[in-house]
């Protein structure tokens, strides 16, 4: 019978076999793609040649040189996890992925988009050219006249406006190099209106954890979670957000029997692992926290050591928790007290515990104060700096934390300096540009509405505007808006334009700004949305994979990713784009001052190489390409476990993976960088560390040091306050400094050298010194029970501005109105309007957004991947079957989902499902290209619509921000439902 | 030789469709055919549970027995495979597939609806190993360069196993005995007669 | 005789219309598997041809035909 | 987006109680999850076969395991080449032993011998033979998807046989189309002569003359052509029907349906072409001047008066009354 024909080149790789057997044929697209890497040219030579009509290079056939492919490293862009991609290259394309076994954190293992990461390159819906639309029509314009038209224009508006009316949001898919080159750029343009996507994922995250214990960071990693014994999942639903980390999750879920828990009002894939499933009602986490806690103490479950030698201010906590008794818990969150007592017991006693959470608990206008509470629930119980234990923070993209810490944010400089003149100070020496030069570069902001002026100095240290209230800005009147004038321009590097509530308001803002520019792989929804009819630009950027540089994953291991393929089509890199953008507006010499540029294209290792020589607040100093290489180049020598080398290797001997930060001091002090945050149980030098002594030393009587608690083989055996040069000379230690570390103080202290700390001392000498002594350069703290420094310094539950209970409103009603960041937040006003208009009886169904495991983030670029666009081809909302039974639905029917503002509605399929509960609805927020019923296809430039598209979730998402980042509430508003 | 199958361990398997773009990604399955897809029991409900699914490359597969021009072969490795070249898209295979993994290019009636696809086990067909034409026809061949299926190399969760039968049996009885609790291996009753015992 | 020719005949005519019928009816799989959230301009067809049969006779053949757009 | 199209939810027994889950422990204490989990054996028990959710729109594919192949496969692989190989060469050997035995039954020569009657029009003919000649390809094309990988594969090698089993496989799916047309053309022309009365059973009683040599009375169709009617009527009706429901997946039935069709289509299939192997036999080689009446479609009146006397009557009443039919003058259709 049939048997296999075998033959000659049995043996040889298939794309060698290919490559050989291909002749000079005309080839369809992808058939090209695949094959072309094997004949000759690539993606790049391509250029912008329709690609049906491409003629592979006439040596194909012939000269039949069986190219040899390459493998190159990088990391996958859409989650957190950061999973090493491999891919193998032939003749500059991109032919195959393999699985990257090496990798201690994915091991081989990726999701769907992961799998599916090589068409995000190859993608033939990607933007291929500059554009910009000229009265109404998309034309395309060469590079030359794009960025020179962008500058003019932007030069002429910051003339008349000032630097404060340009906003400039970049992108969480930028490298840490591209992040910081970002920031960097805003403060020479001079403004701090510089965002990124971290503001609407974890920037409450960032605030909570960090005014709680130092860091803002997940503080353990994924494959930690494989030590914990008891995990507590609330808000997060990795199974479809962060499917390789359920890898470790199930792992040690298997391996110790672990219980696993997941508090969420939607039954999600997360859950069905789960072994016990808490269903609450959305907004209900601090009724649902404290509900645990309130278990704990009665019964005297709390960590009475830990708390006492590392917790400040527990007590206060108690009083709000006597409150939640578990029938107020029931009355608000709807979860039975039993199951909490079952819960707070398994946190409590089967240790170590961890607590992950992801957007369901800080997408809340009470984000912060979720957060925190969640941070408490750890510190009460001890289970925080061990290894198995901590709040496991799983962050959206690939390098959304490396973002974050290299300064894409309104309220800091690169790496938490915060905008006070200490930190402008510390980047104006890195970047070796005078101070006065930077503030010169600010608006003077002139007083308004009974608000004082503002000096370019006090400017320069005022937060900006959040991202997500851009349109506001553009559409409030001027003197509601804090600064010279509103916003005029949009500079939008990597970032969906549906990704933020109340998208008609922001279609407004759109059609009145002066000036935006998408700069981006794909279009993105600000060019589909048909706002605007000119003074507007797309920018083909190419995808992260096209980019050398550096990507920092929700542990805080940071990779280096290679450039896998030269940029395809016209597109270029981040990097080459701000230089040029930089070259026209003048500054491109300071700002690239000691930074190698070839070809307009500034070399990434360079700009590392300067993150290093300024990062010491976070550690960030000791990660240099050399050494991240290396780690990239030995993956496989890293234990699954304890992301550890082992010591006796030559390159990467003791070192965790990825070097996560903090790794402190100079590069050569070859520090391993810090696996578990905070961990006393380790010597600094081996990754241990304390709480960071941040907030002071004492309060109201009270210390904020460590009580008896230091990490191993420190010389200091209590608390201490975080390192200057002052206090080293207290200690004596300032004779372990060398000559040129003393100099080096010196320069920077001027006539005061006491107040160098280990965070401005550019010679690494503190952090060398204090490192050798066994303490952490930050000091010894005590956590915050109490940040007496935040809206609520002790979380208290507050109903969403569109509380399906106004009964609850009265007794938890949210913030009073005040004004953040430059512009007034309004909630207490509509909140109160909406339960006076009875606004949840006409929409008397909870609406909540998430994720599916195809897309990502506004998902552009992976609903135009057609491997991941097929499986996941309509926008649609989940109903509970009584809620569609009584409103005739059936299953994959369209409907209308209707929302409380702008009379906004939304058509979508129905997903009649039981994953809701009765009274909640749940949509993806992938989803744009249909606006309220309508397709806009023909809007984005011809051949760029991805392709899939449907209704964002935004469209009918509503009012409210939390009071201490600005965070957006998505996870609860409300909705009305009908059958279309 | 070794006796590949499949074991999709419901337990790890949270419906990441990443076995579904890996088989995309490694053979540029075009849309519309989907070689493996996973599918989620009790949607919703206590109990869930999702299954990946593809050609089981079944014991006395059926479909090879019951095709009428006998296309089907199976290979030293265990693995069922066919041959384009020979099939008339007749449909019968597809009857007699438990799981479901025959597929046409065409949809809508049998007239001509093409040459069936399926999963091949990433080991190619009938034509010369790791050539076009097999590219072409069958998809890649990583069997041929001593590699496993994609799709269960990439599993997300390590749910998908790939592999000689009793070696991934006996990776799921460990993996069973370890945490307690396990669903069985999914169609293998059907599949291949037998149950993995523990 | 001539019943009989003219019975083979027609029954041949309409064989052929039958088989552009169901010719007519069918849709390729890329379309019939795309709903309307969905614009699938290149469905790829590697395994399945040029002309979406399978029927790959001459490899490297595949030519830049594009199957119509599905919307 | 099939997570949207509507497959059959999970029986409403399946919602086990409350959403929360409370914990379910092993004996030995651990957590275990599947206690409370879907298994195969329970899914069976309340279905045969194991359906869910998927995202991708393609109904069919939520179906994980439909274990009835193998059932089907056990008949069509094991049982129906015997079924069908017993009926149509158990009917060969029939006809050739009642040849061998009987011999062919001969036209009784009388006066009357060489006058012609005009007893199938032209569109009767046009239509048997059009169902006729596609029956003819339909049945061998159906028999190659049994008989053809075990009889003719081996003969003219696989790539041979898989080309010509191709262009069987077109040829009995387009052919389907006019054979079915035929048949309906057939019902509509001769169900009139056809419904069975008592003459039919006293020529049933009688063996219908073949066996004897009494020639029992008929009219225009005595009842063993009525019998072959309404085999032809009603087994081309099903296997039009079944077939057509194979030709079309999941339009009117799922996969266990198409077996149980593709079951049907095969056993009815062997025994039509067996009953149609008799008819051939007994209107061609088995009786003198049959042959005549689907050949020119004028018959001997001798041979008319002795098979379906009262046929003749009629119609020689009808001439008599009504206008002349002559040589050639068929009424226009």
């Amino acid at each position: 019978m049939l048997t296999k024909r075998r033959s000659g080149v049995a043996g040889r790789g298939s794309h060698q076999a290919l490559a050989a057997g291909l002749t000079a044929h005309t080839l369809d697209r992808r058939g090209f793609l695949r094959k072309s890497g094997l004949a000759a040219g690539g993606l790049a030579a391509l250029g912008t040649v329709r690609l049906g009509a491409v003629r592979p290079a006439q040596a194909a056939g012939s000269s039949a040189d069986p190219a040899q492919a390459v493998i190159r490293k990088n990391i996958c862009t859409h989650c957190s996890v950061g999973c090493t991609v491999t891919a193998e290259v032939v003749n500059g394309v991109w032919v195959g992925q393999e699985p990257s076994w090496a990798s201690p954190i994915n091991r081989g293992a990726h999701c769907a988009k992961g799998a599916a990461i090589r068409e995000l390159v190859h993608s033939d819906r990607r933007l291929r050219y500059p554009m910009k639309i000229v009265n109404g029509e998309w034309q395309r314009v060469s590079w030359e006249q794009a960025i020179t038209e962008i500058t003019d224009k932007l030069q002429a508006i910051r003339n008349k406006n000032g630097a404060d009316s340009v906003y400039w949001l970049g992108s969480a898919k930028f490298t840490n190099e591209a992040s910081y080159l970002f920031r960097k750029f805003g403060a020479f343009w001079g403004t701090n209106n510089v965002d990124h996507q971290a503001r609407i994922c974890h920037s409450t995250t960032v605030a909570g954890v960090a005014n709680t214990w130092g860091y803002g960071a997940q503080t353990n990693s994924y494959n930690d979670i494989r030590n914990a014994k008891t995990m507590i999942i609330l808000g997060g639903n990795p199974a479809e957000a962060h499917p390789v980390s359920m890898q470790h999750v199930l792992s040690g879920k298997e391996i110790n029997r672990a219980n696993m828990i997941v508090i969420d009002p939607r039954f999600t894939r997360t859950a069905a692992h789960a072994n016990e499933y808490v269903r609450i009602r959305s907004g209900t986490d601090i009724p649902v926290i404290w509900g645990i806690l309130w278990h704990v103490f009665q019964n005297g479950w709390e960590d009475k050591a830990f708390i006492a030698q590392r917790v400040y201010a527990m007590d206060d906590v108690r009083k709000e928790v006597a409150k939640w008794t578990p029938d107020e818990v029931e009355r608000v969150s709807g979860v039975p007290g039993e199951q909490l007592k079952r819960v707070a017991e398994l946190f409590a006693k089967e240790k170590p515990s961890t607590l992950i959470w992801c957007m369901g608990a800080t997408q809340h206008t009470v984000g912060t104060a979720n957060v925190r509470a969640l941070c408490i629930l750890c510190l009460a119980t001890g289970n925080v700096g061990k290894p198995g234990t901590g709040t496991n923070i799983f962050r959206g993209h690939t390098n959304v934390q490396g973002a974050t810490d290299l300064g894409l944010d309104v309220t800091t400089l690169p790496l938490y300096y915060g905008l006070v003149e200490g930190g402008w100070k510390h980047w104006a020496r890195v970047w070796d540009v005078e101070y006065d030069w930077l503030q010169s570069r600010f608006d003077e902001v002139p007083a308004s509405a009974g608000r004082k002026a503002r000096t370019r100095k006090e400017n320069m240290e005022t937060p900006g505007l959040t991202s997500t209230r851009w349109f506001d800005a553009v559409s409030l009147p001027a003197d509601q808006v804090d600064q010279r004038t509103p916003l005029k321009a949009m500079m939008v590097f990597g970032h969906g334009g549906n990704t933020v509530t109340r998208m008609p308001e922001a279609v407004k803002g759109m059609a009145e700004l002066e000036l935006l520019v998408v700069a981006d792989p794909h279009p993105t929804t600000f060019a589909a949305m048909d706002a605007r009819k000119d003074n507007t630009y797309l920018l083909p950027i190419c995808t992260s994979l096209e980019m050398d540089g550096s990507r920092t994953a929700s542990n805080r291991s940071i990779q280096w990713g290679e450039q896998v393929v030269k940029p395809a089509f016209e597109s270029k890199t981040d990097y080459e784009v701000i230089y040029r953008m930089a070259q026209k507006l003048g500054f491109a010499e300071t700002l690239f001052k000691g930074i190698k540029v070839v070809d307009n294209v500034p070399d990434a290792e360079d700009l590392l190489r300067e993150i290093n020589r300024g990062g010491w607040s976070t550690g960030y100093c000791g990660q240099s390409p050399e050494r991240l290489k290396a780690h990239m180049k030995n993956q496989h020598k890293f234990d699954l476990v304890t992301l550890r080398a082992p010591k006796d290797d030559p390159e990467v001997g003791g070192d965790y993976y990825g070097l996560p930060w903090p790794c402190w001091g100079k590069p050569e002090l070859k520090h391993p960088g810090t696996h578990i945050l905070y961990n006393t149980s380790l010597h600094v030098k081996e990754g241990g560390g304390t709480f960071r002594a941040r907030f002071g030393t004492e309060r109201n009587g009270a210390t904020l040091l460590a009580e008896d608690s230091f990490s191993l083989g420190s010389d200091l055996t209590d608390g201490y306050p975080e390192f200057t040069f002052g206090v080293f000379r207290k200690l004596g230690w300032d004779k372990d400094l060398t000559a040129d570390e003393l100099a080096t103080i010196q320069r920077i202290g001027g006539n005061n050298p006491d107040a160098v700390s280990w965070a401005t001392d550019l010679s690494g000498g503190i952090q060398r010194v204090c490192l050798d002594h066994g303490v952490i350069p930050f000091g010894n703290g005590k956590a915050r029970a109490n940040a007496w420094n935040l809206p609520d310094p002790v979380p208290v539950h507050r109903e969403p501005v569109y509380s399906p209970r106004p009964d609850l409103v009265a007794k938890y009603p949210t913030r009073l109105d005040e004004r953040q960041f430059r512009m007034p937040n309004v909630g207490f006003s509509v909140q109160k309007a909406a339960v006076d208009r009875g606004i949840a009886k006409q929409f008397p169904i909870i609406l909540s957004s998430g994720r599916l495991v195809e897309y990502e983030g506004g998902g552009e670029e992976t609903r135009s991947n057609p491997w991941l666009a097929e499986l996941q081809q309509d926008m649609f909302v989940e109903v509970n079957t009584a809620d569609a039974a009584e409103r005739g639905i059936k299953d994959g029917q369209f409907v209308w989902v209707y929302g409380p503002e702008n009379t906004a509605k939304a058509k979508v399929k129905a997903l009649v499902t039981d994953r809701v509960a009765k009274g909640v609805a749940w949509m993806p927020f992938h989803f744009s290209g249909w606006y309220q019923g309508k397709d806009m296809r023909d809007f984005y430039p011809k051949g760029a619509d991805p392709v899939v598209l449907g209704e964002s979730v935004n469209t009918v998402t509503t009012y409210g921000f939390d009071p201490v980042t600005g965070m957006q509430e998505t996870k609860v508003t409300l909705c009305q439902i009908s059958a279309a | 030789m070794a006796r590949m199958k499949f074991l999709c361990d419901a337990d790890r398997c949270i419906e990441c469709n990443a076995c579904v773009t890996a088989c995309k990604n490694e053979h540029e399955v075009p849309w519309g055919i989907n070689r493996r897809r996973v599918i989620t029991l009790n949607d919703g409900k206590p109990g869930e549970r999702s299954v990946s699914m593809a050609c089981m490359h079944c014991t006395d597969a059926p479909c090879a027995a019951v095709c009428p021009v006998n296309c089907f072969y199976t290979t030293a490795d265990a693995v069922v495979l066919h041959s384009k070249d020979l099939c008339i898209g007749c449909g019968y295979c597809f009857y007699a597939c438990p799981f479901g993994a025959p597929q046409y290019p065409r949809v809508g009636n049998f007239g001509s609806r093409g040459k069936m696809d399926k999963c091949t086990y990433c080991s190619g067909g009938p034509e010369v190993d790791l050539s076009v034409a097999e590219y072409e026809k069958y998809g890649s061949n990583r069997l041929a360069e001593g590699k496993l299926p994609l799709c269960a190399e990439m599993c997300s969760t390590k749910s998908l196993l790939a592999g000689d039968g009793e070696m991934i049996a006996q990776i799921y009885k460990e993996r069973v005995i370890k945490r307690g609790y396990g669903s069985g291996a999914w169609g293998w009753k059907t599949a291949y007669r037998e149950t993995i015992a523990i | 005789m001539k019943a009989f020719l003219v019975a083979v005949a027609a029954a041949l005519v309409l064989a052929t219309a039958a088989s552009f019928l169901l010719a007519e009816n069918q849709r390729f799989a890329y379309q019939a598997f795309a709903t309307s959230g969905a614009r699938v301009s290149d469905p790829g067809n590697n395994l399945v041809g040029p002309r979406w049969t399978g029927d790959i006779k001459d490899p490297g053949q595949g030519g830049h035909h594009k199957a119509e757009t599905g919307s | 987006m099939r997570r949207l199209t509507s497959i059959a939810l999970l029986a409403a027994t399946l919602a086990l109680a409350a959403p929360a889950v409370a914990q379910v422990r092993a004996p030995d204490g651990a957590p275990n999850p599947t206690a409370s989990s879907v298994n195969e054996e329970m899914l069976f028990k309340q279905d045969p076969k194991i359906h869910g959710r998927i995202s991708i729109p393609n109904a069919t594919a939520a179906n994980l395991i439909q274990p009835q192949g193998r059932e089907w496969r056990q008949f069509r692989e094991s049982w129906l080449p015997w079924i069908g190989g017993l009926v149509v060469l158990g009917m060969l050997a029939a006809l050739g032993l009642f040849y061998f035995t009987r011999g062919r039954i001969r036209l009784e020569h009388s006066e009357e011998s060489g006058k012609k009657i005009l007893r199938f029009n032209a569109f009767e003919r046009f239509s048997h033979w059009m169902t006729a000649s596609c029956f003819i390809v339909l049945s061998l094309s159906g028999l190659n998807y049994i008989f053809g990988k075990r009889l003719l594969m081996p003969l003219i090698g696989p790539e041979a046989f898989a080309t010509l089993a191709q262009y069987g496989k077109y040829a009995h799916i387009y052919l389907a189309w006019p054979f079915m047309l035929g048949v309906l053309f057939m019902l509509v022309l001769w169900v009139r002569d056809n419904i069975p009365g008592k003459i039919d059973w006293i020529w049933l009683k009688q063996g219908g003359g073949l066996l004897g040599d009494a020639h029992p009375s008929a009219g225009r169709f005595n009842a063993g052509q009525k019998m072959v009617f309404w085999m032809v009527v009603g087994f081309g009706l099903a296997m039009g029907a079944t077939g057509i429901m194979m030709i079309f997946p999941f339009a009117a039935t799922d996969i266990n349906g198409m077996q149980i069709m593709q079951v049907i289509h095969s056993l009815i299939g062997v025994v039509f072409i067996a009953g149609i192997l008799a008819h051939i036999y007994i209107g061609s080689l088995g009786m003198e001047g049959a042959y005549d009446a689907m050949g020119s479609g004028e018959v001997d009146l001798a041979w008319a008066k002795v098979h379906h006397d009262l046929w003749v009557k009629e119609q020689q009443a009808k001439t008599a009354s009504g206008p002349q039919l002559g040589r050639g003058q068929v009424p226009a259709e």
